[in-house]
């Protein structure tokens, strides 16, 4: 646990929940089994947000439920780090 | 003289340019993303849209296009290229053109008219350097990016040809780059010169009747002109 | 046949799908048995408020509804009319309200997708998009997020499948607060007999699914969220978000117009609200046949699918055609070319049953007319609301004090110009591609759109156009719904004719609270009375439409806001007129007569924050004539320049002139002498109908007198174009540039205060 | 390392290179100072792809090569673990 003084990494992984289309995550799938990866199986593109700052766990899953994120159709894991 | 203009999936203004081609009498047709061949065309116009709804990168996946294979070489052989918006980035994912396209840095989508200065040439286009044409943007990537070495290049050769500017020419103000380009690059061209890629669109700015602006004919003209003169 | 639902559990799963103990009853009795769960599902969506218009189907019969121009009214996908020389216009409006209050970006730009797609299904391409929204107050941050990302959505949506969005509007009221209005308009062109219509034929012909593949996303979504009031519990309805792939949709307007034009399809229908259940239920029914469905043979994106998923999945981007056993290789082979899955799911047979199959097990099997036809159909009663005496009894007049004098009145005109009811929209509309298809004559900003006739790139354009304007004053229709819907037409009719065309026919959007509230319904009933009276008055048929209902939060129900999108036609583009000042000299002309209506206006809201009073009344013989007249003087090539009067009034009008040409004008108002002197206020502010601003040359004046006198349309030389400011004399003083800058940037000033900024944008990926 | 016939799942995440403006997190940052998150240094959104796929390492990295990531702006580093 980093803290409150020091500044911290963290990173952020938000992707849409189960269940929910992902266009860009399929238009790269069929892409990638037309230039001949034929061993993909299914592609998800979400977002990776780096977030240095001096601050701690609790405000950054703040941040994602406010701003970062978006609750009604993407979920999102933290991981913390250093900077 | 015949334009070939290619359809990628997702492309939207390929009638478009057909029809400013029309309008300007210039012999114009479809180019297929999947076919393989360019025969019979003397130019090719990468048009604007959305190809393969600009997922992933914008023309990242269209650049795969079996077309594009044949768009290269003729480019090799010194035939006269343009990359409108999609098509520009189209071209830089091909690395037929230097640098990328990056989000607009207000992230907003933005469709207006805007003020061109001429600052630069290419194999077909010579505008007179420093004249004004305006021309409406419609893109949401349109921040032209490159490294310092590259845009130090393009300048020593000449090559950025189009930059975003106020309407009496001067340096591009606040809110008049509509993207936060780099250097408020518009528009640039290869290191031979007949490969040119640009943000805004000249098919946009031909026909009086539903342009606010004029003076793109001017890019689809100078094309045939070229051909006119090395026998094209 | 499966027998999946215990008779006891049947009533229950039925009540929580939303089914009455009536209708229950009723689908008992048609299967002669206890549903199964598939069908359970079917008929729940099918018979909901937004797929059946149980409340709404009665009343919708005022409307007047032919027209010599009239290809196809209401009760397919889009209503087409003839425009002259062969070719017709279809167009419609959709609602996507309760979708995009969940999720605003997503929203929007599915709701787009929904629109076009009815478009491209009568056979036509899709040539303009407009948007009409409603939204609460800016100073509210959810609110600024819902109208960013509406718009952000819209435009994502409508650029990418390069479509232009040519118009529309927006209004912020508090009534909008907890339930923000999403409608959207697609206007498609083709040539007549291109005109197709979603009738599913012939006994052995197949079903095939083209476009995206089936998930859970939106299973039960537009049709469960919009035919139940929005509260809380809202939130637990979000997995039904669905995701928009503008791609595909592109893909499958090529796809589609290709295989319609090479008449390879028997039928094609779209899947909207309620999937694939209502759109192969409705081409069953109108051709009067029965259709078999296999379930596994649907392209699944989610394991362990339950039929009853598959037949109401709301996935987005899919189309289900009829297609002869013979032509299909052709089918595939077109859709394959634009990267489109073609699946045959099933096909049609004699039965007039629509049977579900899960393989070889039938998991529903129901006549499938009663799917589309038989939900019951609701008389519900209406009663006046009790707050409309005390609101109508309200005089502004009498009962505030008005500002007076040069300096007072200009503060209000600025602060009118830059109400964001007011202020200009281009804000919203340079995110919007306006121009792609190189045919809109006139841009966003003017009082109607104009597109020239003709398909993109074809160099096939005809001497024709079509104007279309989106109009609905929601406070007026408040005040008093009867009046406020005649408004919506008149208003829309008159920014129509502004441009130069000639009104045709309109489509609609019925926004509402819920119909189940007598005095929410009394509302609903008067609207359509009011539009129906003005559109056979003036000889416009509606077309096409669609009812929204239970747009309430916590209660309160939204105001009343009847939307009309009206679409006219201009015999000859190069009549195309726009709002803007064009040269010094010209003279500027009033039409019409200013009464003092000061009720329900713009300026009593801003300055006096108050909504009250009685809205402005409506002349159908002189807005008729009014629009005669201007047509005939743009007919004959005098007018430079026409405005018409709408919020704000006169002051707000010509300020408008001036901005959009960048010139100023004199003008002088005869306010009376002595006792029966106006208030400049009235003058000024006062929104009544029926009014136009027309600048023309000095030689004109002459004969746009006698054309006015003709037709007895009141007419008025109120000054002349010329200098850097708006003078009004004795009233008003203002620099156009001033006037430019208050006018032009109060919207991203709204949108973009400092200290925050939750923008959808930072979520795209 | 998952042999040539089981599905692994490859975790790519493609940020701008180092020196390239990010609007989108520049955006975040501004956004994220102004609801107060005085704690924040930096931001930087990039992609997340979760690729399922029954091959290996050298082609996943091939595939960012080619398709994911664009050389001139971005850099990407890829996790294998189970699908
Ligand atoms: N949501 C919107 N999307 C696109 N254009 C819009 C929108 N709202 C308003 N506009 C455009 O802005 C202009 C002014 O709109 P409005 O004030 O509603 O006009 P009017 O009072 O004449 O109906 C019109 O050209 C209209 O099409
Ligand atoms: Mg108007």
């Amino acid at each position: 646990m980093t803290g409150k003084d020091a500044m911290a990494r963290f990173e952020v992984y938000v992707t849409y929940k189960r269940g929910i289309f992902d266009p860009p995550g399929a238009t790269a799938e069929r892409a990638l089994k037309n230039l001949g990866y034929q061993g993909v199986n299914s592609v998800r593109i979400g977002k990776y947000i780096q977030i240095d700052a001096d601050t701690d766990l609790a405000t950054v899953t703040e941040m994602c439920d406010r701003l970062l994120a978006n609750p009604v159709i993407e979920e999102y894991r933290i991981v913390e780090g250093e900077a | 003289m015949r334009l070939g203009v290619v359809v990628f999936p997702g492309s939207n203004c390929e009638q478009d340019v057909v029809h400013a081609a029309g309008v300007l009498g210039i012999d114009a047709g479809y180019v297929w993303h999947g076919d393989t061949d360019l025969s019979g065309y003397d130019a090719v116009v990468l048009p604007g849209g959305f190809s393969y709804g600009d997922y992933l990168r914008c023309g990242a996946v269209a650049r795969f296009s079996p077309i594009m294979s044949e768009i290269v070489r003729f480019a090799e052989r010194g035939g006269p290229v343009m990359g409108i918006c999609n098509g520009f980035q189209i071209l830089t994912e091909a690395h037929l053109l230097e640098g990328a396209l990056l989000r607009n840095e207000g992230l907003k989508f933005v469709c207006r008219p805007v003020h061109l200065r001429v600052d630069g040439s290419c194999d077909w286009l010579d505008l007179p350097l420093g004249t004004v044409v305006r021309m409406p943007v419609n893109h949401n990537e349109g921040n032209y990016h490159c490294d310092a070495e590259t845009l130090a290049r393009l300048d020593a050769e000449g090559r950025v040809v189009l930059r975003y500017c106020e309407p009496d020419g001067s340096r591009a103000q606040g809110g008049s780059a509509p993207n936060g380009a780099l250097d408020d690059i518009a528009g640039i061209c290869n290191a031979r010169g007949n490969v040119f890629g640009l943000m805004p669109h000249p098919e946009r700015a031909v026909d009086p009747l539903v342009g606010t602006t004029t003076g793109g004919g001017a890019f689809f003209t100078a094309i045939v002109e070229r051909l006119a003169r090395v026998g094209g | 046949m499966r027998d999946d639902l215990p008779a006891e559990l049947a009533p229950r799963l039925a009540a929580e799908l939303g089914l009455k103990p009536a209708e229950y009853e009723h689908v008992v009795e048609i299967l002669g048995r206890t549903p199964t769960v598939t069908e359970l599902y079917m008929y729940s969506l099918m018979w909901s408020e937004h797929c059946s218009y149980k409340h709404s189907r009665t009343a919708l019969r005022m409307f007047p509804t032919e027209g010599a121009a009239v290809l196809q009214g209401p009760g397919e996908n889009a209503g087409v009319i003839g425009v002259g020389d062969g070719w017709a216009v279809a167009f419609k409006m959709e609602s996507h309200n309760h979708p995009s209050a969940i999720e605003p970006y997503q929203g929007a730009a599915t709701g787009v997708g929904g629109i076009i797609r009815d478009i491209f299904t009568m056979g036509a391409r899709p040539v303009a998009i407009l948007d009409s929204l409603r939204f609460g107050t800016l100073d509210q941050p959810r609110q600024r997020y819902l109208f960013e990302s509406a718009v952000a959505g819209i435009g994502a949506y409508g650029n990418c499948i390069g479509v232009p969005t040519v118009g529309g509007e927006v209004y912020f009221e508090e009534a909008y607060e907890g339930n923000c209005l999403i409608n959207a308009m697609a206007i498609g062109l083709m040539r007549e007999e291109d005109l197709m219509r979603a009738v599913a034929a012939g006994p052995g012909n197949l079903l095939v699914l083209i476009g995206s593949t089936t998930g859970r996303d939106g299973i039960g979504g537009a049709s469960v969220l919009a035919s139940q009031e929005f509260d809380e519990k809202a939130e637990e309805k979000r997995p039904s978000v669905q995701v928009g792939d503008p791609f595909t949709e592109k893909l499958l307007i090529e796809a589609c117009l290709e295989l319609l034009s090479r008449r390879l399809l028997v039928a094609l229908g779209d899947l909207g609200a309620a999937g694939l259940t209502s759109s192969a239920a409705e081409m069953a029914s109108r051709g009067g046949v029965g259709l078999e469905i296999d379930v596994t043979r649907v392209p699944q994106r989610e394991e362990a699918m339950k039929p009853f998923e598959v037949m109401v999945s709301e996935s987005q981007e899919r189309m289900l055609a009829v297609v002869t056993p013979e032509m299909l290789g052709e089918v595939q082979g077109v859709c394959e070319r634009w990267g489109l899955p073609a699946t045959v799911i099933g096909q049609v047979t004699e039965t007039g049953r629509f049977v579900v199959r899960e393989g070889d097990e039938v998991v529903a099997d129901m006549p499938a007319a009663t799917l589309a036809h038989d939900a019951p159909v609701y008389d519900p009663p209406a009663e006046r609301p009790a707050y409309l005496d005390e609101l109508q009894r309200f005089d502004p007049l009498a009962e505030l004090d008005h500002p007076e004098g040069v300096e007072m009145l200009t503060a209000t005109l600025f602060d009118l110009l830059a109400s964001p009811n007011i202020c200009s929209r281009r804000w919203i509309w340079e995110q919007y591609d306006h121009q792609v298809m190189l045919n809109t004559v006139v841009l966003p900003g003017s009082d109607a759109a104009v597109l020239r006739i003709g398909l993109p790139g074809r160099c096939e354009v005809t001497e024709r156009a079509i104007a279309a304007s989106s109009d609905c004053n929601g406070r007026y229709c408040y005040l008093d719904p009867y009046t406020g819907a005649q408004i919506a037409v008149a208003e829309a009719a008159r920014n129509v004719a502004c441009a130069g065309g000639r009104p045709a026919a309109i489509t609609d959007c019925l926004n509402f609270g819920s119909p189940e509230k007598p005095e929410v319904f009394w509302t609903f009933v008067e609207s359509i009375r009011g539009m129906a009276d003005a559109c056979r008055a003036w000889g416009v048929p509606v077309i096409s439409g669609n009812v929204s209902f239970y747009n309430e939060s916590f209660g309160q129900p939204i105001y009343p806001t009847p939307t009309v999108g009206l679409v006219g036609i201009l015999e000859s583009v190069a009549h195309h007129t726009t709002l803007g000042f064009k040269e010094a000299g010209d003279v500027v002309v009033l039409l019409g007569e200013t009464e003092a209506e000061l009720g329900g206006s713009e300026y009593l809201k801003v300055v006096h924050e108050t909504v009250a009073g009685l809205p402005p009344r409506v002349d159908l013989d002189a807005e008729a004539a009014l629009r005669e007249v201007l047509l005939a003087a743009i007919g004959e090539g005098i007018v430079r320049s026409a405005h018409d009067c709408s919020e704000g009034g006169l002051s707000v009008a010509l300020a408008e002139c001036c901005i959009a040409g960048s010139i100023g004008a004199d003008v002088h108002l005869d306010l009376g002498a002595g006792d029966g002197a106006a208030p400049p206020v009235v003058t000024l502010f006062s929104e009544t109908q029926g009014r136009v601003v027309v600048t023309v040359a000095e030689y004109a004046v002459e004969r746009l007198f006698e054309l006015a006198f003709v037709a007895g349309v009141p007419f008025a030389v109120i000054g002349t174009v010329g200098g850097d400011a708006l003078r009004i004399g004795g009233l008003v003083e203002a620099g156009v540039a001033e006037m430019r800058d208050v006018f032009e940037s109060a919207l991203a000033g709204l949108v973009h205060p400092e200290e925050t900024f939750a923008s959808e944008e930072l979520r795209q990926r």
